[in-house]
C-alpha cells in the first residue's frame, strides 16, 4: 500500500491540510478525505464535468487531477460558490428557471458557468454553449440551464 | 352479451373467428363460457389460476389490475393483450 | 377545446421564459396548478448538498468492486479467487456459488414478469457468461483502490462460444443458443425447440391482403436501429448493510426503492420484512434504474465480510457494458393508401434485440408502431429475440423511438408521393377517441390531431426554411403512460404547514408537483407543503418512478389524502363548533359555518388539540390516458462530411394538465435532446467477436450544449378524463418522434431516405454517395 | 489506479534524475488529461509520475524577434488568454481551443498532445504546418528534433528513457504567412479528430500566389503526416479552385487510415480531401489579413 503523503492547499478560502495517497485524483481527495461531496464523478475521464472546480481561478477537472498536485494552490468547489449563506446569482437563476432536473450535473454546470462569467461577463448563447460542451447533462435538453447563465449575464450587464 | 377480441396467434382455436360474444360477470367467467365453445382458449390465457405471465386484459379500454377477477358488463368489449414488456409499461 | 401554451420562439424571450410564476395566478381557476415555484430539494441541489447514491458514507464502509468477462459468449470453467483474498485489504470475494439457487420460473416482481434464475443470472453469471461486461465475481476491500486490484488478481477459465449480436445472427438455422431452456412462448403457445426467439405475438384486424391488393399507394421500407443507452449521469451506486440480526438497509440510487426490496429479496431469498431500501438523491433514470445491478452484490459482500456496511459505485465503463441499454432492431414497414390519402392498411414488423435475456420493449413498441393513425386493417408482429448483449432495460417510452423512426418514415413517404403536406396528412389520418391503438383497444379522449395541429399552427412551420441543404420535418408519436400504485401519508402540523411522506424518488421534480396537489386541494400555499421521500419501511408499497405515472398519481395520492384531512377537519370543526359537518363549508382556505370562520393556519391548531391529525391514502388507478406528440425540426446537412445541425425544434405535446409548467416543458426538451442524440450520434459499436468498443462517455457520443439549439415547446392541454385535475403522464412521449422528424429533415434536405440509426455522418455521407452513385448510373428503381 | 509515486521537481535537472531513476515506469505529468485519464482505465501502469509543471522553463510562454517559445506544460487555458499569442499565431488557438472541453483546456498542454503522440492528435498537424522544433532534455543533454520526425507510431515517439520534452519553439510568422487547423468530429465538441487537417502558406506580396505551403494530417496513419507532396503542388502556383483541388487530391491519396469506431477508410480518405481544401481556404484568408480567432473557431464545427 502506497504512503499518503500530506498536501496543503487552500480550499473554497480555507488553509487546508490533508493526508492523500498520490494515485488519489482530487475528485477522490475531496469526497473521501475531505468530505466534499458535491463534486460528482459522472465518467471518470474528463468527458461529463460532473466533477468541475477551480484550480487557482481555472476550470478543471477535478477527476484529472492527482490530488498532491494541489499542494500551495487554492480550489474552489462548488461548496464554495455561495458566499455568506447567500446563494450565488447563477445557483438562484437555476432555481428560478428549473435548470435541473435530476440534478446530478447541477455542481459542475454551476462551476463552469461561474468560470465563464468571471472570465466572459456578457456571453452570447453561442458563447455559453460553447463554454458549457464539456458538462454533459442528460435530463434538461441544455435549454434551462442556457437561460438562467444568460439571466445571470444579462442581470450583470 | 361482451364483445371478446380473439388475439390472432390464438384464432386456430376460434376456427379464425376474430371477435367472439360471451356471457358472464367477469373475465374468470367469460373464459370459462369461451373454454367451454372453445377448448384451449382457458389454457392459453391462465396459468397457475392467473391470467399468465406476459399477457395482461383490458375491458372497455382500461387494462384490469384485477385480472381474472375483473367485472365485465353486458356490453363491454375485452382484449388480450401481451404486456407491454421490458418498459415502466410492463409493470402493469 | 384544446388549451395550447406556446412557450419559446427562436428568438426566445428571457422575460418570458422560464419566468417563477409564484404568486398564485395558476389558470383555470387554480391556484397552485400551473404556476412555477421552485422545487423542495432546490438548494440542496445546487449547493452540493444533495445526498446522491456514491455520497453515503459510514464508519467501517468497505469498497466493492465487481469483475467482468471481457468475452460476449463464453462458459465459465472456473474461477479462482485465492490470489484476491489474499491481497492485504480485501475483506470477501462472491462469485455466483454465493447466490441462492433461483428456480427456472417466470414471476411478477412488480417489476413486470421475469424468470427468476435469469434475474440471479444477470447479477453474477452461473455457468456463462452472456455478454462482455457480464458481472462474474465480486470483492470488497478496505479502499476502492484495493478492491480494483484485487479484482484484477481473479483467475476465470472461459471456454469462448461464437457470440450472437444481431436479429439476424440469432435467427439463422446454426445460429449458437444462449439460452438451452429457452422456447418460444407466442402467446401461451410453447416451442418445442431450443431458440433465441423468446416470444412471438402478433396484433391483427380487418383483412390486410385485400386492402394492400386495392390500395391506390404503398410503400414499404425495412429499418435497422441499434442498441443505445439511457446515458444517466450518474452511475448506479449501493451501500449495504447487513446486520448480523440479519436486518439489511440498502442505500441506492433507484426508480423504485420497492422494486429495489423485491428483487433483491428474491435474488437471496430474504423475506422483504429484513429489508429496508432507502432511495437517495437519484442522478437520472430513465428506465435504467429499475432493475438491479450492484444491491444484491453489496448484501452478498456485505454478509461474506462480516457484517461490514458494503458501497459499491459503477465506473461509467461498467454502466455502459452492463446496465440497461435499450434494443437494437430490425422493423419492416408497409402502409397502404387510398386515392384521397387515407391509410386503409398497415403492417409492421418489429424485431427487437433482448440483450442477454428475455424482455426487450417489443410489446409496447408494437402498440406505439401504428397508434397515430385511424386504420381498419392492420398487423403487427412482434419478436423478442436473446444476443449477447446486455440485458435490456427500460429506456423512456421503451422501444418506442426504433417503431416510429419506421413509420414516420414510411408516413412522409406516403404523404410526399401523394404530393399532400405531412401535417394534413397526419391530420387526416389521425386517431382519435374510439379509434383503435394496434393492439384493437379503443382510445378515450386523445390529443394526437391537436398536437399535430398546433404544430401546423406554430410559427415555426409557419415560416419557410430557406437554403441549399437545409430540410424540415416532422413526425408523430405515442404513449401508452401508466397509473401504478402509490402510497403517501400526510401530517398536519399544529403551524397550518403539512409533512407529505411518500415513496416516488424525485428525479425531475416531482416532489414540487405532488406538494403542489396537495395544496390546490387543501387550497393552502405550495410552501405549506413539505414533502418528502421515504423508505419503504414508511409507507406502504409504491410503484417506481416510470412510465410517466409520478405526477399522476402519487400526485392523485396527494390530492386524496387533501379531501381526507380537509374532510377531518370539517368533522373536527363541526364538533367544536357544536354544528353538524355538513355545515362547515371551505372555501379559499377559509372553513365556515354560520358566523364562525377559521383561516387553514388556526383550524390546523383547533382541530388537534385533542387529537393528532394525520391521513393515509394507497391509488391504483387504471384511467391513465395516453400520451402523444408532434414535432417539427429544420435540420442542415454538410454535404461534404454529412454532418447534420439542428437548426431549430418545437414540440407539440399533449400533456393533459400542466402541474409545473417549467418541469414539463423541462420533460419535452429533454426527451427531445435524447431523441436527438439517438437519432444522429448514439450506439452501441462492437467488433466481430462482441467486445463493446466505446463504453465512454468519449465515445458513446450524447449530445453537448453545443449540439443543440433551444428546444421550443407547445403545451398542448387536452386534459385526462380520469384524474381529478386532468394530469397526463408528460415524460415519456417526447423521445418517441424525434428520429422519425429528423430522418424525414434529412430526406427535405438532401432527397435521402436513411434506412437506419444513427443518421451518423458516416451512415449519411455513405447514403448520400449511394444515391450519387445510383442518380449516375443505374436507374432508380421503383418501390412501389 | 495502482500505486506510484509522485514528485514534482523544480528544475530540469531533478526531473531528469527522477525519470531516469524510474526507467520504464516513470512518466513526466503535465496536465494529466490523457496520462490520468490511462492510469485510471488501467492503460498504463506507472511506478513514479514526475510533474513537471513546477520547473518554470516548461511553463513558460514569451514572443521574442526569434518567435515563439512555449513551455511544454503550459496550458491550452493559459495560451488562449495571451492576447499577443493569438495575435501572432491564430492558428495555435485553432488547437488550443478544440482540445477536450473548456475544463480540459485548463490542464491539456500542446506538449503532453505531443507527446502522448496519438495519431489523432489535435495540435501535432497544426506544429507541423508552423515548422515546429521540439527541445528535449535527458541524461545525455539536451537535443531539437523538428516536429514532424517526432512521433514514431501510435502513442511512440522519439523521447527516451530519462528525456522529456521542455518546450517547443515556433518560428517567427514570415510575412503573409497563414496557417489553421480543423478536423471533422461527429459532435461539435468533445471528441477525437476523425480527421484533422492542418496548412500553412506563404503568398506574394500581391497575395495572389503561393510561394510555399505545408500540409499535415493526423488521424489518417499511425502517426500525423507531413504531406510533403500536397504543399509541394502549390508552391508557385496562383490560388484557385483547381490548384486547391490538386493539392486535396494529393493529401487524400496521401492517407492511409483504418477502419475503427471512430471513422472507415472511405469516410477518412474523402474527409482528408475535404479538410484539406477547407485548412488551405483559412490559411490563405489568414495570409490576406483575417487574423480573428472567432471566424476559425465557427470553421471548426463550432457554428451558431
Amino acid at each position: 500500500m502506497a504512503n499518503k503523503t500530506a498536501v496543503e492547499t487552500t480550499l473554497n478560502g480555507e488553509e487546508t491540510t490533508f493526508l492523500c495517497e498520490p494515485r488519489q485524483t482530487l475528485l477522490e481527495a475531496l469526497r473521501d478525505e475531505l468530505g466534499l461531496i458535491g463534486s460528482k464523478e459522472g465518467c471518470g475521464n474528463g468527458n461529463c464535468g460532473a466533477c468541475n472546480v477551480l484550480l487557482d481561478g481555472v476550470l478543471v477537472n477535478s477527476c484529472l487531477v492527482l490530488a498532491p498536485e494541489i499542494e500551495g494552490r487554492s480550489v474552489v468547489t462548488i461548496e464554495g460558490i455561495a458566499e455568506d449563506g447567500e446563494l450565488h446569482p447563477l445557483q438562484q437563476k437555476f432555481l428560478e428557471h428549473a435548470s435541473l432536473q435530476c440534478g446530478i450535473c447541477t455542481p459542475g454546470f454551476i462551476v463552469s458557468s461561474k468560470a465563464l462569467l468571471d472570465e466572459n461577463p456578457n456571453p452570447t448563447e453561442h458563447d455559453v454553449r460553447l463554454w458549457l460542451a464539456g458538462n454533459l447533462c442528460r435530463c434538461t435538453g441544455y435549454d434551462k440551464i442556457v437561460r438562467a447563465v444568460l439571466d445571470v449575464a444579462q442581470n450583470n450587464a | 352479451m361482451a364483445k371478446i377480441w380473439i388475439p390472432p396467434l390464438m384464432r386456430s382455436l376460434t376456427a379464425g373467428q376474430q371477435i367472439v360474444e360471451a356471457e358472464g360477470e367477469t373475465v374468470r367467467e367469460l373464459v370459462a363460457a369461451l373454454d367451454e365453445r372453445f377448448p384451449g382458449v382457458a389454457e392459453r390465457i391462465i396459468d397457475e389460476g392467473r391470467i399468465r405471465p406476459g399477457l395482461t386484459v383490458a375491458v372497455d379500454g382500461a387494462v384490469q389490475s384485477r385480472g381474472l377477477r375483473a367485472a365485465v358488463a353486458p356490453d363491454s368489449e375485452v382484449h388480450f393483450v401481451p404486456a407491454m414488456t421490458g418498459g415502466e409499461g410492463s409493470l402493469q | 377545446m384544446a388549451d395550447t401554451k406556446h412557450n419559446g420562439t427562436a428568438a426566445y424571450d428571457l422575460a418570458s421564459n422560464g419566468k417563477v410564476d409564484g404568486d398564485g395566478t395558476g389558470q383555470n381557476g387554480y391556484k397552485v396548478i400551473g404556476t412555477r415555484p421552485v422545487r423542495p430539494d432546490g438548494v440542496d441541489k445546487v449547493t452540493g448538498r444533495a445526498v446522491y447514491a456514491a455520497d453515503v458514507q459510514m464508519t467501517g464502509l468497505l469498497h466493492g468492486k465487481i469483475l467482468r468477462s471481457p468475452h460476449a459468449h463464453a462458459h465459465i470453467r472456473s474461477i479462482d479467487t485465492s490470489k484476491a483474498e489474499a491481497l492485504p485489504g480485501v475483506r470477501a470475494v462472491v462469485t455466483a456459488a454465493d447466490l441462492p439457487v433461483a428456480e427456472d420460473k417466470i414471476e411478477d416482481l412488480g417489476e413486470g414478469a421475469i424468470n427468476l434464475k435469469y434475474l440471479s443470472d444477470n447479477i453474477l453469471a452461473h455457468e456463462k457468461a452472456l455478454y462482455h461486461g457480464h458481472a462474474v465475481a465480486a470483492v470488497a476491500a478496505i479502499s476502492p483502490h484495493i478492491a480494483e486490484e484485487a479484482v484484477s488478481l481473479i483467475d476465470v477459465d472461459y471456454d469462448l462460444l461464437p457470440a450472437v449480436m444481431t436479429v439476424d445472427d440469432a435467427l439463422a438455422d446454426d445460429a449458437p443458443i444462449l439460452l438451452d431452456t429457452l422456447r418460444t412462448d407466442a402467446m401461451g403457445e410453447i416451442g418445442a425447440q431450443p431458440t433465441n426467439l423468446a416470444s412471438f405475438f402478433r396484433h391483427q384486424r380487418g383483412d390486410l391482403d385485400a386492402a394492400f391488393a386495392d390500395a391506390h399507394l404503398v410503400v414499404e421500407r425495412a429499418f435497422r436501429t441499434e442498441t443505445v443507452h439511457q446515458g444517466y449521469i450518474e452511475p448506479q451506486a449501493a451501500t449495504a448493510l447487513y446486520s448480523a440480526d440479519g436486518q439489511i438497509t440498502i442505500w441506492t440510487s433507484t426508480q423504485g426503492s420497492f422494486a429495489v426490496r423485491g428483487q433483491v429479496a428474491e435474488i437471496l431469498k430474504i423475506p422483504v420484512s429484513r429489508l429496508k431500501v432507502i432511495p437517495t438523491e437519484i442522478g437520472g433514470g430513465f428506465g435504467g434504474k429499475i432493475n438491479v445491478y450492484v444491491e444484491p452484490v453489496a448484501v452478498l459482500l456485505s454478509q461474506k465480510a462480516g457484517y461490514e456496511p458494503v458501497k459499491i459505485v459503477m465506473n461509467r465503463a461498467d454502466v455502459l457494458a452492463a446496465t440497461g441499454p435499450t434494443s437494437g432492431s430490425n422493423i419492416r414497414v408497409k402502409i397502404a393508401v387510398d386515392v384521397n390519402g387515407k391509410i386503409t392498411a398497415g403492417l409492421a414488423e418489429l424485431y427487437y434485440e433482448a440483450g442477454a435475456y428475455p424482455g426487450s420493449p417489443v410489446g409496447a413498441a408494437a402498440n406505439v408502431s401504428l397508434a397515430p393513425y385511424a386504420i381498419d386493417n392492420l398487423q403487427v408482429d412482434g419478436y423478442d429475440i436473446v444476443v449477447n448483449r446486455p440485458r435490456s432495460a427500460a429506456y423512456r417510452a421503451p422501444g418506442g423511438t426504433n417503431a416510429a423512426f419506421a413509420v414516420e418514415s414510411v408516413v412522409d413517404e406516403l404523404a410526399e408521393k401523394l404530393g399532400m403536406d405531412a401535417a394534413d396528412f397526419r391530420i387526416l389520418n389521425g386517431a382519435k377517441e374510439k379509434d383503435r391503438r394496434p393492439d384493437g383497444v379503443q382510445y378515450a379522449r386523445i390529443g394526437q390531431i391537436e398536437t399535430v395541429q398546433a404544430i401546423k399552427n406554430s410559427r415555426h412551420y409557419q415560416t419557410s426554411l430557406e437554403g441549399k441543404y437545409r430540410g424540415r420535418g416532422i413526425a408523430s408519436g405515442y404513449w401508452n403512460n401508466w397509473g401504478g400504485q402509490s402510497s403517501a401519508t400526510a401530517a398536519l402540523n399544529p403551524d397550518g404547514t403539512v409533512n407529505l411522506n411518500e415513496a416516488s424518488t424525485d428525479i425531475g421534480g416531482t416532489r414540487a408537483s405532488i406538494s403542489m396537489q396537495l395544496a390546490e386541494a387543501l387550497e393552502i400555499g405550495y410552501e405549506q407543503v413539505k414533502t418528502r421521500v421515504v423508505d419503504t419501511d414508511t409507507v406502504a408499497y409504491n410503484d417506481v418512478t416510470g412510465g410517466s405515472r409520478t405526477t399522476f398519481a402519487t400526485g392523485w395520492a396527494a390530492y386524496d389524502l387533501g379531501q381526507k384531512l380537509k374532510q377531518e377537519m370539517k368533522r373536527r370543526l363541526a364538533d367544536v363548533w357544536d354544528v353538524s359537518p355538513q355545515d362547515v363549508s371551505y372555501e379559499d382556505g377559509i372553513f365556515y359555518a354560520g358566523d364562525e370562520s377559521l383561516p387553514f393556519v388556526e383550524a390546523a391548531n383547533v382541530v388537534q388539540r385533542e387529537e393528532p391529525l394525520m391521513a393515509s391514502s394507497t391509488v391504483h388507478p387504471q384511467d391513465f390516458g395516453p400520451g402523444f406528440s408532434t414535432q417539427c425540426v429544420d435540420v442542415e446537412i454538410d454535404p461534404e462530411t454529412g454532418k447534420i445541425t439542428i437548426l431549430r425544434y418545437t414540440i407539440a405535446q399533449d400533456v393533459g394538465k400542466a402541474i409545473h409548467p417549467s418541469y414539463v416543458e423541462g420533460q419535452m426538451q429533454g426527451g427531445v435532446a435524447q431523441g436527438i442524440g439517438w437519432a444522429i450520434n448514439e450506439e452501441y459499436i462492437y467488433d466481430d467477436e462482441g467486445h463493446l468498443l466505446n463504453a465512454s462517455l468519449l465515445d458513446y457520443r450524447m449530445p453537448t450544449a453545443l449540439d443543440l439549439p433551444m428546444i421550443d415547446t407547445i403545451l398542448v392541454e387536452v386534459p385526462s378524463p380520469g384524474h381529478p385535475y386532468g394530469v397526463r403522464g408528460v415524460g415519456e412521449v417526447n423521445i418517441v418522434p424525434p428520429a422519425g422528424a429528423i430522418a424525414n429533415a434529412v430526406y427535405d434536405a438532401t432527397g435521402v431516405r436513411m434506412d437506419k440509426l444513427p443518421i451518423s455522418p458516416a451512415n449519411l455521407l455513405e447514403a448520400m454517395w449511394a444515391k450519387e452513385a445510383e442518380a449516375a448510373g443505374k436507374p432508380v428503381p421503383g418501390d412501389d | 489506479m495502482q500505486a506510484f509515486d509522485y514528485i514534482a521537481p523544480k528544475s530540469v535537472d531533478e526531473a531528469i534524475s527522477a525519470l531516469a531513476a524510474g526507467g520504464e515506469k516513470a512518466r513526466p505529468l503535465s496536465g494529466g488529461t490523457d496520462l490520468i485519464a490511462q492510469l485510471q482505465e488501467g492503460r498504463r501502469g506507472l511506478e513514479t509520475v514526475v510533474d513537471v509543471k513546477r520547473i518554470p522553463e516548461l511553463m513558460e510562454i514569451s514572443i521574442s524577434a526569434d518567435g515563439l517559445k512555449l513551455g511544454a506544460a503550459v496550458s491550452c487555458h493559459t495560451i488562449n488568454a495571451n492576447q499577443a499569442v493569438r495575435d501572432a499565431y491564430p492558428a495555435l488557438i485553432d488547437s488550443t481551443h478544440l482540445i477536450g472541453g473548456t475544463q480540459i483546456q485548463g490542464r491539456a498542454s500542446i506538449g503532453g498532445n505531443l507527446c502522448n503522440s496519438s495519431p489523432a492528435a489535435d495540435a501535432i498537424p497544426n506544429l507541423v504546418v508552423h515548422n515546429v522544433s521540439c527541445h528535449i532534455a535527458g541524461p545525455n543533454g539536451r537535443r531539437t528534433v523538428a516536429v514532424e520526425d517526432f512521433c514514431t507510431g501510435p502513442g511512440q515517439n522519439v523521447l527516451e528513457n530519462g528525456e522529456f520534452l521542455v518546450s517547443l519553439t515556433f518560428p517567427k510568422p514570415p510575412p503573409n504567412f497563414g496557417a489553421a487547423y480543423l478536423r471533422f468530429i461527429p459532435r461539435n465538441e468533445m471528441d477525437i479528430a476523425v480527421v484533422g487537417a492542418g496548412a500553412s502558406v506563404i503568398l506574394s506580396d500581391d497575395k495572389e500566389t503561393i510561394q510555399s505551403a505545408r500540409v499535415s494530417l493526423g488521424a489518417v496513419a499511425p502517426t500525423p503526416l507531413l504531406v510533403q507532396e500536397a504543399g509541394d503542388v502549390l508552391a508557385g502556383q496562383p490560388i484557385s479552385e483547381e490548384t486547391l483541388n490538386k493539392a486535396a487530391d494529393l493529401a487524400k491519396a496521401a492517407a492511409r487510415p483504418i477502419n475503427d469506431m471512430r471513422g472507415t477508410i472511405a469516410q477518412r480518405k474523402h474527409l482528408s480531401g475535404v479538410l484539406t481544401q477547407r485548412a488551405l481556404r483559412i490559411a490563405i484568408d489568414r495570409a490576406r489579413g483575417a487574423k480573428t480567432v472567432d471566424e476559425l473557431g465557427r470553421l471548426n464545427g463550432h457554428g451558431e
